[in-house]
């Protein structure tokens, strides 16, 4: 099994979310993160103290997936957040040992 | 000119009352600013702040003088008259109560403040902070200051008019045609010229912080009380009767609000119980003096109704009127200035002070309370009047603006948040911020 | 019936301490509603607010009357007499100090609808909306108004009842039975029908956001200035005296409370300080008027050390009173009510025109105050014939309401957040909504 | 000794200024609290708070006394004299308005109280708990008492004194150089002692919380009604003069800071608005009774300027006056206090009934009024001794304490967060805390 | 070594933080998630718009642990957080390269 | 290509950033945590009742980098992020299957 995880603009979380659901993924994991890279941050002054804050709101996603479904979803994940502007985001791929389902106790694949 | 002779708890009162107004709109920008979402609520907040700023100076300049001076085409007063504040309280319409002009005059300021902040609501969250201000100074200016003076600075719908001749004194004791009906009439011209936000409709736009929202309809509330009775200019038994249905009628809109929304959405939301309270707020203060407890509580019932379903009418007919401006403002307006028509009494002390000015009778008896549908139709010409002139007036402002300063800020902008385009600031400490530079 | 003459300067100050007592209940929203946890602050600001809603209707159609009318057997007033608010000035109790009978009403309108709201904070985060506006309407029609009919309004309790024949008239100046005792008594008798929350003693529930705590209070203290202050109807000398100890207590309280918190937990709190402002001010609210700055100052520090030591026992006893009703209402209203007996002093202007009414004498020096044991006696009496008229009767509504309506929601909706299961609505914005349909 | 004729109205107007101005405290706990971070919020209220608390339990004792007491070497007054407040009406000096002494006594100690809280801005984020109430009780004592006595109670810079002897009397209606130009240069000689945060000028320190922010903004905009037009001790036309000003003023300088940020950094800011507005305050406050419309537009929008210049200067100097106690009070109390030099007038009955005590002229008109420059040499003398004075002695207070006491937390608990090091408390409710224990 | 991820009801940390405190694990980190997936999200509605919010509130903990213990850990896991209803969550494993202490330097097991 | 994942002490993440710029990585990824280890947490009392919070806000930063960046990116971390004192957190290093930039679909080590 694989774990895919993408880091995205947050405005996309929809439309992935739609994607995703068409590729017949049918559970993820959703969390707030912030952003450093090509994409500018922002300036913001405070009586007359500047703060350069070059973090910049960025929306994490999980999906496990089995192996055969890695690449697809990957696929599906730039496909719908795609915008074509800096900061649009990465998304990776990392090996899983074994996954369970905690109500049910379940391993490997059934348990996604 | 008689002597004047200063009433100090007249005056105790007007000073409290007008402290109280100008605390509403700090008010409204809670109950504002918590319905945006986190990412503009400064924006939201700062479109009131701003127009206390902007307000406060021109009144004190030539507002004042402008809505109170001697009538000019029953639309304004002169505005040179009482320029800069300089009124001798001789020299003054005040006077019946023994409360000095100026504190008559900084009570009134307040109303003008608040009357351009409510519009602020129906183009949340996308306006230029540059393009609002200019807005603020022509609005108040072509739009506030002529219906004021037409209401109540001796102008068309006032007691001296010719509705009052030819059938009765339009009856409008705090402000439901001078600050809510156009306030809602205005917005809704605007809206329709700044167009919608970046998906409205389609993306989320949740209240970012309810609690704020109910801060700010409590404010509201208070400060009500001094606009409402306040607008008595006195401390007796008339604004006691404004004081008492400016309660009654709200708490009768808020349950009537939460029961609306059980029925339609199967639970009662506290966003609907702070919305109720200020649609009972609005419909009441126009017929504040002028009821029993019988009207208030109708008046305040209708009101939560109609404003609750009128909200939505903005998804139906797909204008972002964000915040309600039309809904609440509007709706509830006319709701409280019409309903004046059945239920105006003079019964218990309930005449006022202010419908006694000018002549000895400042409306008549409502449909069912025996003064048969005069004063009904009064309310409706008034408002009707009111409307079209705020609407029309309000639309070619918009108009110029866009095509002069422009209205929108970048759709990019929309985005990451009007706070941090518009004013370089986010509203709330998150992490990774980092200082590189100190002037 | 002599002619009334109205005291604009009086009635100002009334008007002005309505409007403070009505805001007291958003603010006590926000003291509450800082306290809970993030996914139940809706509701709690709810309970506050829906108990404004439907007392304040209630109170202007016959709860005036009904705790004001003409006294029917020492325990309630005619509730036909003043339905309505139809009353006259000439036929009213609120003479003495020229203060419309209306504005009297409204002033006691907003006495009645705190009560109500204070008890709420026993019960958080876990019974349904519309049981407990079932409670309202039954609590302050079946509770409140007799024990304030009973004190204030010629009932058992007040000047001309037995206790005043036999000893002394008991002293309660603005409320310390009435609302305070009468609250926390209810309260206790509520939570142990309604039942402890789901984690009670072994899930944490802090506060979610001390600021909106110390808000809360803070309103509530500058709203208490029109609830102390303003039971005098006039302003002068007595209800600047009220206004002076509300002050000097109250500061007075707060350290108590910070010192007894140093000294047990190690460190002083912000929730202290809020907590220790209430308790001070709970306990000043039936003394204000009777008692010097030596009498204000001990009354305040006894209250904070006591409530401080007294919210500790819900744990002990296990009953499950959220937010300290009992701990802060019941304990520092017995503080200030008893402590009187000791205190009571008519030196320096203190005597209050409202002990006045009825009797010449409305009660004793205390025993510290060369007045012997009796006042002491009296208002112990009094205390405690509310408590168990209060306990009582909250009991067996209560338990009426538990096997018709039901109290509790359910156990997955307590975990979930009652703001959820109740309202339909969380406070704040968070990530992840998607807007699907708009009606 | 004249019989003391009770005024009503004047009573009910300063019953009302007494609870605005103690709302103040709170408000300005939001101020600060919101303009700090997060982990140090609740010890920011604290601080605000228990000045509450120890200052006023102090006025109360001998505070009152030891500022309006028979004079002593004109330094202070006689601390016994009004020991307790217990005070008769016939034998205060507050007689003129038919105002209770104890009233009257009751809104000094609100100013008592937010003067000291002023300060506390100025050391944010690190100092032990304890010190600063010592601090406070010194401070209270051995500064601000003896310069209200000075300005206000009879001593040096008042109306007997020697300026108004050899030039004419000072004018500060409501505090100016009492409250602001004193908590601003006692600001400055703490910092210097305490010492700067861990990380000022590296790490970021943001608002955490703009909202609160402007929350405070707000309620010391409306407290501040009390303060200034409370400080005619009457409800007349010199307190609507006073009222509109401080309206007027505040909103040029709200105007006037946004017009500076958006030239120097390129957007108005909302953290701007409410700061513009505060300074505004502080400016008028000396001058609210004494100017009219234009001297106020132009005190304003000059404070505005001045303190959005000045508030960047710790950084070039520095010194850490965390949150600009320095910049906005004693740069904005100087402005006002020196421009009143230049727009006093009398004109419009902008005489004050204060300044009228103990002399028939309080003062004369300014350079811009026809009155020459010896008013604004009188302004600007007295500014300079209370500056000198505060300065000294806040110093030698400081030092005493920090070679006693100790002034800081430890770095740890300073970047752990103060309020979790001092009060043992979070302001906010976050993920994972665990119940384990229950007393 | 290992890295043992867990999605999970907020309300059971506090029996799975006892759960892995008895199975000998020293050290975990926990932070704040969004699920989506079987468990029903709810309606809110604000003055008559209806927003379907389809995310649940999950927390999730990670913990390094060696080899031999990823199994126990998981199980201790699974065995902690059950309450058998939908949306109990995930427990997934993978394999760690090199895990370092930031305070020591320590690699390997050692700085687990 | 490897995923780096540290846990930090929040106030060491400026100093972590300027040492991964010196170390020529170009983006990363930050998000909030909260820790539990031998670090102590503390004790909170709201109205007599006592909490004990044991967990510890932390910060946790992500860095994709090639396979031989791993170790020095690593190694920059610890350095930047150590102060000595328990609590310090930890760094970890995972194999990634592969990376995608989603603004140009780009994959592996270009889309770094
Ligand atoms: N090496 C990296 N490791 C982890 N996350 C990264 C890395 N580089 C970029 N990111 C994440 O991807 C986001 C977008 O990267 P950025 O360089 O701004 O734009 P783009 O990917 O379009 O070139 C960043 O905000 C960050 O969250
Ligand atoms: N494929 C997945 N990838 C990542 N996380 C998942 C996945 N499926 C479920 N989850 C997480 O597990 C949680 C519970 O899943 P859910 O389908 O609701 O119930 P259950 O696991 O009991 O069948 C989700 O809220 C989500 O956080
Ligand atoms: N086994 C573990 N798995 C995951 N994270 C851990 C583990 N042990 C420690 N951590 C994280 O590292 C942080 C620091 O660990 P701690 O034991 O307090 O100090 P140190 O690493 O200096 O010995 C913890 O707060 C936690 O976030």
């Amino acid at each position: 099994m694989k774990l895919v995880t993408a880091i995205l603009q947050p405005h996309r979380l929809d439309d992935v979310k739609s994607a995703l659901e068409s590729a017949g993924v049918r559970g993820m994991t959703v969390s707030e993160a912030s952003g450093y890279g090509r994409q500018k941050g922002h300036t913001e002054v405070y009586r007359g103290a500047e703060y350069t804050v070059d973090l910049v709101p960025k929306v994490r996603i999980e999906v496990l997936v089995s192996d055969e479904d890695a690449g697809p979803v990957s696929e599906a994940i730039v496909g719908a957040a795609q915008t074509g502007k800096i900061g649009d985001g990465k998304v990776w791929t990392v090996s899983v040992d074994d996954v369970a389902r905690v109500r049910t106790g379940e391993h490997g694949d059934a348990a996604l | 000119m008689e002597e004047f002779a200063l009433d100090s708890g007249n005056t105790a009162w007007m000073l409290t009352a007008s402290s109280l107004v100008l605390l509403m709109t700090p008010g409204l920008a809670f109950f504002y600013g918590g319905m945006v979402r986190g990412k503009s609520v400064l924006n939201m907040m700062m479109m009131s702040f701003v127009s206390i700023g902007v307000v406060g100076v021109l009144w004190a300049l030539y507002g004042y003088s402008m809505t109170f001076g001697n009538d000019i085409g029953g639309i304004i007063g002169d505005p040179t008259q009482y320029f800069g504040l300089v009124i001798n309280d001789a020299d003054s319409l005040m006077f019946g109560s023994g409360v000095p002009a100026l504190v008559a005059a900084s009570f009134q300021a307040t109303f003008a403040i608040i009357t351009v902040a409510l519009i602020s609501g129906a183009v949340a969250d996308r306006v230029k902070f540059g393009t609002w201000i200019v807005f603020a100074i022509l609005w108040v200016t072509l739009v506030y200051i002529p219906v004021a003076h037409m209401v109540w600075g001796g102008g068309l719908l006032g007691t001296d008019g010719p509705i009052a001749a030819a059938l009765s004194a339009p009856i409008d004791f705090a402000g439901g045609t001078v600050v809510h009906i156009n306030a809602g009439a205005a917005a809704l011209a605007l809206v329709l010229v700044v167009g919608k936000r970046k998906g409205f409709g389609t993306e989320p736009m949740r209240p970012h912080n309810l609690p704020f929202v109910m801060l700010g309809a409590a404010l509201l509330w208070f400060g009500w009380f001094g606009f409402n009775a306040g607008s008595e200019f006195a401390a007796d038994g008339t604004s006691g009767r404004a004081w008492i249905n400016t309660t009654v009628a709200t708490c009768a809109a808020m349950l009537a609000w939460l029961v609306t929304e059980k029925f339609r959405d199967g639970a009662s939301t506290s966003l609907g119980a702070a919305s109720g309270v200020v649609a009972g707020l609005v419909a009441i203060t126009p017929a504040a003096a002028s009821v029993d407890i019988y009207g208030s509580l109708v008046i305040g019932a209708a009101a939560g109704v109609a404003s609750a379903l009128a909200v939505g009418l903005k998804y139906k007919f797909g204008y972002d009127d964000s915040l309600d401006v039309v809904g609440v403002h509007l709706v509830s307006g006319l709701v409280g200035t019409v309903l004046i028509g059945l239920f105006a009494t003079a019964a218990d002390g309930a005449n006022t002070w202010w419908a006694g000015i000018g002549e000895e009778n400042g409306g008549l008896e409502g449909l069912f309370y025996g003064g048969g549908a005069i004063q009904l139709v009064s309310q409706i010409i008034a408002a009707l009047v009111a409307i079209v002139f705020s609407f029309v007036v309000t639309y070619l402002i918009a108009l110029v603006l866009k095509v002069t300063l422009g209205w929108r800020v970048t759709e990019q902008e929309e985005v990451d948040g009007i706070d941090l385009a518009v004013h370089g600031e986010t509203a709330y400490e998150g992490v990774g911020s980092t200082i590189t530079e100190v002037r």
